[in-house]
């Protein structure tokens, strides 16, 4: 089918199924997370379609799309505020199991995966292991057929909506420390696990702190071999940052950014969308992310010549996020006092009072403040640059 | 122009840094935050009890006579400290416009219970849609019986839940809604008929709220200066504040420095403290670069109002548009070298954050102020 | 839009890349600058062999018909080796506007020595104070016995010094002085009566001139395009020119990153290896981000230009302004990598820098392009 | 004498003393360095008129002025286009050799600094020692009375116009790198001492590199201890890193680009000065640039209070270079394509012939060019970086 023709259809199947509450959710939403119960409802929605795991082989439920497609499905639905899908289970482990998992592991996982029946989280970093995760300590110590775990897990997001969790463990001391960590995958309703919210600075959606007292888990739920859980993992971070089209996000965020400046003002009653300065900082910001959506492309166009394009996902993890950053600050100048009202309970798709304000200042506020851990999590800015100047530069 | 501290220019600044810091903690004020009202009732009265409200009012309204340079020292702590109680908008926006606006009566009936802590201001003239040009006021007030009708919307009225009394900018003239000419100042009572308001927190942890007036009658005294020239007369007024806002960035900087350098000390990534990676200590190089810049700029602002220099008003927006670049470069990278705790609620690292962002955009953006400072 | 090289392109690269690398030394471009030809004659007659003057023409102009994505592959070596040779100046330009504008008989008469490397020419269309907005053209172009009269001055002509040749505007109408109406395109020989040039050298090692007519007599026939249509009839071979000189600007980026790399990894301080410097290793990694951003935008743009794409225009201005900003950022930490010796003239990076700062600002500053990237 | 009075006086002198052409010397500096003979002759007049040294002590030939009056006629000198002094011996050995001199070398070297009778450059840099210049290698072996001096210097300004050179030595390969390195007055026309031009980007005025073979120089002219060299360096890298006050050359810049923007267009037949986009950049390096000026008057004002303002001199150097070079890329905007030509003639201030192009867009590029090693030479701005970090942050 000629791209366009498919984008037509996207568009076509977005007009008709996404409904007004799913997408506003889309609209409000402040992170990279969505509302969770519009999220799944709209993932419930694409499982009906069959378009819920783009990125997955055809014979694992997959659509069998081209790159090209999956970029265009992509941009239609986030420019159509379609609301984030919970991804860890789709973008992160589901392609982690089909390349390690037993063939056990991969039956009994990947269809719930796909349905939306099992909502799986993350249990990477600690509260002592931050970017530097080879240090980890939550220890897990074999028993007959289980293991036990002890130890704790931060940032785990969305565990409270999650039935499932994916988790580093330390399963030796030995060695160097990345040589003695395991991967392993818990039911959340395990005795002697439990979630406690790490209240982040206003965001509607939070983090979790996960503690394991001797939380029994079988052994046929680890993923590859004891102690391979640092290759396991490393090639999940690569998914990670190679993944994500950040170019889309941008292409939001300008959307947004129009609409602000085609209705406020600056100094002089000159709109700000005239505003020669204004104008010539959003179009620098704006040459960014139209030269990062060129280098995605590339990045995608190396992917399907077979090319490794292992380089450049730092390059577009570090834009990516810093550019996002860059809009908020925009939007923020704009907004101005208007972003000051703190009414969080107006960013629940399902809220039906008055908002206060400017309807397009909403969500400036929460997202210039959870958008600055864009540039944290997933490996620092620092972090991607390291691995620039060793690994790409060689130095 | 080498600026010195007068002996009670220090003291003043080392008695609010001493009482703050054993009396203004992190976690009391956090408890503060939570609940309905937008500050501590008590802590306002101990700040009028130092002292520190009379501080920059003139002799002969009750005050101590100080200027800038004064507001500067006071803000500067109270960025500090996260202080919450409402000095800018009480004391130094209304109490400064009612000090050089007010007739005799009203300056007798506001100004004392001000200056005592009995009495709360808040100023709306912000109005939805152009927050980015306070000119365009459309709030009407059309004369009638000797007096004034009011009718209109003002929104983000800081402090306005607060308030006893609020001052109010409205056009009594037609003339071009983005003209400074034509704007007048009003003192009206929180109970006057016909206002309504509608209450909130801000991400800042402070209180505001929308202002509705309908037909609101008031006396022709209930004019701040002369009809129609708001403006002229709140210039001055809004000097002031930006060197109020600013020396409370200025504070709030240094200690998201000072906690920036202390947690980089001990916090160790792959074996070594994450202040012995070069990039960091680099960065917080550039922190307080920026911090240290804004800070020249700031104490020769506040001496160049103090001192009627020809330069002050253009010192003003400088001053403004560089907080604007050093707040945001050094919340920043304080959240970015904290890490992930830095995005959490219970440290006081990302309540500085907001509070930097508040201020950024307050009384114009950065370019506004840069594209005036190129015209004064 | 992903791209892919076909099969004759990577040939291009390759064999361009090759002839370079074996036949362009450092040493030997240098040995030319310091010469009073602005190019090696000898060198431009092998590009002509190797038929890379020919590569972008129309096959019925003797070309090979090749694309914007040709000239990229071309002038992404030419950056590489700080090529001299005018290639965008009397192939790009000049040779782009008779092929888009040039009756029979100006084609015939040109064209072929052009690629044949047997003529040269040059575009003269920049006023002196007015070098950033080329449509204030005061040359004046008087109707005179069916032909015109041409009158006035021109600046910063490159290539000048070595032109058979010169395209030159004027001014045809009376239109307003900045429009881009009225303007018309003249070929004349560098022999025409009246005309006098001046020569000289540029920093980055070229040579230009300054150009005055007085009274220069021509016929009707030497209009390039229709008479008053000239900005019309540029503006396709000024983006295909833009890609050129950003193509450049990403080989002369490359060349600087990979001496930068080894020059840090070689050069010791304090005991260690300047690459082993955290500071020094991210700021190489951001020039290197700076760089393939800039690539992506220009392969981008090329094949945009290639394919008529209808935000072909909007891309080009994008690349020129990302292209500003990524030179400066590359060419400055190259130099600052390299302290002192990178500003010495016998060292190759200090001569990367100027040529990347002519660029920079050549066919329209950095924020002249944002601004008709917002336009546009 | 009141500051404003005292200003009238200073710029009354100007006016009757600054000749045409020396003038025109201090237009056409193109770096920190101007034409050697219009600042020489310079350096005569103000010799003449006892205002040669400011900041030295009243009792060597200083002038008694006020911190105030020493900023005001530093000032007024700058704006009227003084040319700047060749200031090693002034600046920097003259207030060494006060401290650490001894009685015969104060008698003998001062007058002569102050008269410009002695030209003195400076001898740290090497080869294989930059910003690392406790490596240095050039050799001092005692011999007799005399030291016998090998080895090499690079980046000696204006060293083929001085008549004298102090040089740091090695003396000792015992202990830290630091502890056997000397401090030596040598005259350049010693025996075995050459002098070679290292040709920079178009500089007019070169930077020369010097070997020494066999150079015999009596031990007399030790300036400090055997060893002690060090010490005496960092005193001066200190008082070079406090004293120069960038703020007033960033007004000349300013009055320079305010120059060319009256009277140079942008597109759309805008005058660059009316450009708004043009002027919010203008502006955004101004400010830092004011800013930077407070602070510049901050570390006097601690000075004059008697307080160590120590802290603050890297970030003057770090600040002040990088807003000259952020001035030049402004300038370089303006002028582009006039900025190409090459007429290095030109900026001579004897040069008698035309100009081509605006006169004003003369010094641009190459401006834009010398002032690249602003920020390598006395210290690359990473190292004030580090500086600040260790010992102002105490990181």
């Amino acid at each position: 089918m000629k791209d366009s023709s498919f984008r037509g259809e996207v568009q076509a199947f977005l007009r008709e199924s996404l409904t007004p509450e799913i997408k506003r959710a889309g609209e409000l939403m402040t992170s990279v997370f969505s509302d969770f119960d519009a999220g799944l409802a709209w993932h419930k929605i694409l499982y009906k379609k069959g378009w819920v795991a783009p990125d997955w082989p055809l014979e694992y439920g997959g659509t069998g799309w081209s790159l090209s497609q999956r970029y265009i499905f992509q941009e239609e639905c986030k420019l159509a505020n379609a609301p984030a899908l919970f991804a860890l289970g789709l973008q992160m482990l589901g392609p982690m199991l089909m390349q390690c998992g037993t063939e056990a592991q991969k039956q009994q996982y990947l269809p719930k995966i796909l349905s939306g029946e099992d909502a799986w989280c993350q249990g990477y970093s600690e509260p002592g292991a931050g970017s530097d995760l080879a240090s980890l300590m939550t220890a897990a110590v074999r028993e007959g057929d289980d293991y036990i775990i002890n130890g704790s897990k931060i940032w785990t997001s969305y565990a409270q909506h999650s039935n499932r969790i994916f988790c580093l463990v330390r399963t030796s001391k030995e060695g160097k420390p990345q040589a003695g960590i395991s991967f392993i995958l818990i039911d959340m309703d395990t005795e002697g696990l439990t979630v406690e919210p790490i209240v982040g600075l206003d965001a509607p959606h939070g983090h979790m702190h996960i503690h394991f007292v001797d939380v029994r888990v079988p052994a046929a739920n680890l993923v590859g071999e004891e102690n391979q859980g640092w290759q396991v993992a490393k090639s999940l971070l690569e998914f990670e940052r190679g993944g994500h089209n950040y170019a889309i996000d941008h292409k939001k965020q300008m959307a947004k950014i129009r609409r602000q400046a085609n209705s406020q003002y600056s100094a002089n009653r000159v709109l700000w969308k005239d505003n020669p300065v204004f104008s010539a900082k959003f179009a620098d910001v704006a040459v960014d992310a139209l030269a990062l959506e060129f280098t995605e492309l590339r990045v995608k166009g190396a992917f399907e010549a077979g090319e490794n394009a292992g380089p450049l996902s730092s390059l577009t993890k570090v834009m990516g996020t810093e550019i996002g950053q860059r809009f908020n600050e925009l939007s923020l100048e704009i907004m101005a006092e208007h972003a000051f009202v703190k009414q969080l309970d107006a960013l629940t798709p399902s809220f039906e009072g008055e908002v206060i304000g400017p309807a397009c200042g909403l969500t400036t506020m929460p997202e210039y403040i959870n958008n600055r851990s864009a540039t944290i999590y997933g490996g620092t800015a620092e972090i991607q640059r390291d691995i620039i100047a060793k690994r790409v530069l060689l130095l | 122009m080498f600026i010195e501290y007068s002996e009670e220019q220090t003291m003043l600044r080392d008695s609010a840094e001493k009482y703050l810091r054993d009396n203004y903690s992190f976690e009391n004020r956090q408890a503060t935050v939570k609940e309905s009202a937008g500050f501590n009732a008590d802590q306002w009265q101990t700040f009028a009890d130092l002292g520190w409200l009379a501080m920059t009012f003139q002799e002969d309204a009750g005050g101590f006579g100080g200027g800038a340079l004064e507001t500067m020292i006071l803000c500067e702590q109270f960025g500090k400290y996260l202080v919450l109680e409402p000095y800018l908008e009480s004391v130094v926006l209304v109490g400064g416009l009612i000090e050089v606006g007010g007739q005799t009566a009203i300056r007798e009936q506001y100004l004392s219970g001000l200056i005592a802590g009995q009495l709360q201001g808040a100023l709306a003239y912000l109005e939805e849609g152009s927050v980015g040009d306070p000119l365009q006021v459309q709030m009407r007030a059309e004369s009638s019986a000797g007096g004034f009708l009011l009718s209109g919307k003002k929104t983000v009225v800081l402090n306005g839940p607060e308030a006893d009394f609020f001052l109010v900018t409205a056009r009594t003239e037609a003339t071009d809604q983005s003209s400074g000419q034509g704007i007048s100042l009003f003192v009206l009572d929180k109970n006057a008929i016909g206002l309504s308001r509608k209450n909130y927190k801000t991400y800042d942890g402070r209180s505001a709220c929308e202002l509705e007036l309908n037909n609101v009658s008031v006396g022709p005294d209930a004019v701040l200066g002369e009809v129609g020239d708001a403006y002229e007369l709140a210039l001055p007024v809004f000097h002031r504040a930006v060197v109020a806002v600013c020396a409370e960035a200025v504070g709030a900087m240094d200690a998201l420095m000072a906690a920036t350098v202390d947690y980089t000390k001990q916090r160790k990534q792959f074996g070594q403290p994450l202040s012995s990676f070069q990039v960091l200590r680099h960065r917080m190089a550039d922190m307080y670069m920026e911090i240290e810049l804004t800070r020249s700029l700031l104490m020769a602002t506040a001496w160049k109002l103090d001192n009627s220099a020809p330069d002050a008003a253009q010192c003003v927006s400088a001053l403004k548009a560089k907080m604007g670049k050093a707040g945001r470069f050094v919340s920043h990278n304080a959240i970015q070298l904290h890490g992930g705790i830095g995005t959490t609620d219970e440290f006081n690292v990302g309540h500085y954050f907001k509070r930097l962002a508040a201020i950024s955009v307050m009384f114009g953006s950065r370019d506004s102020h840069l594209s005036r400072y190129n015209q004064l």
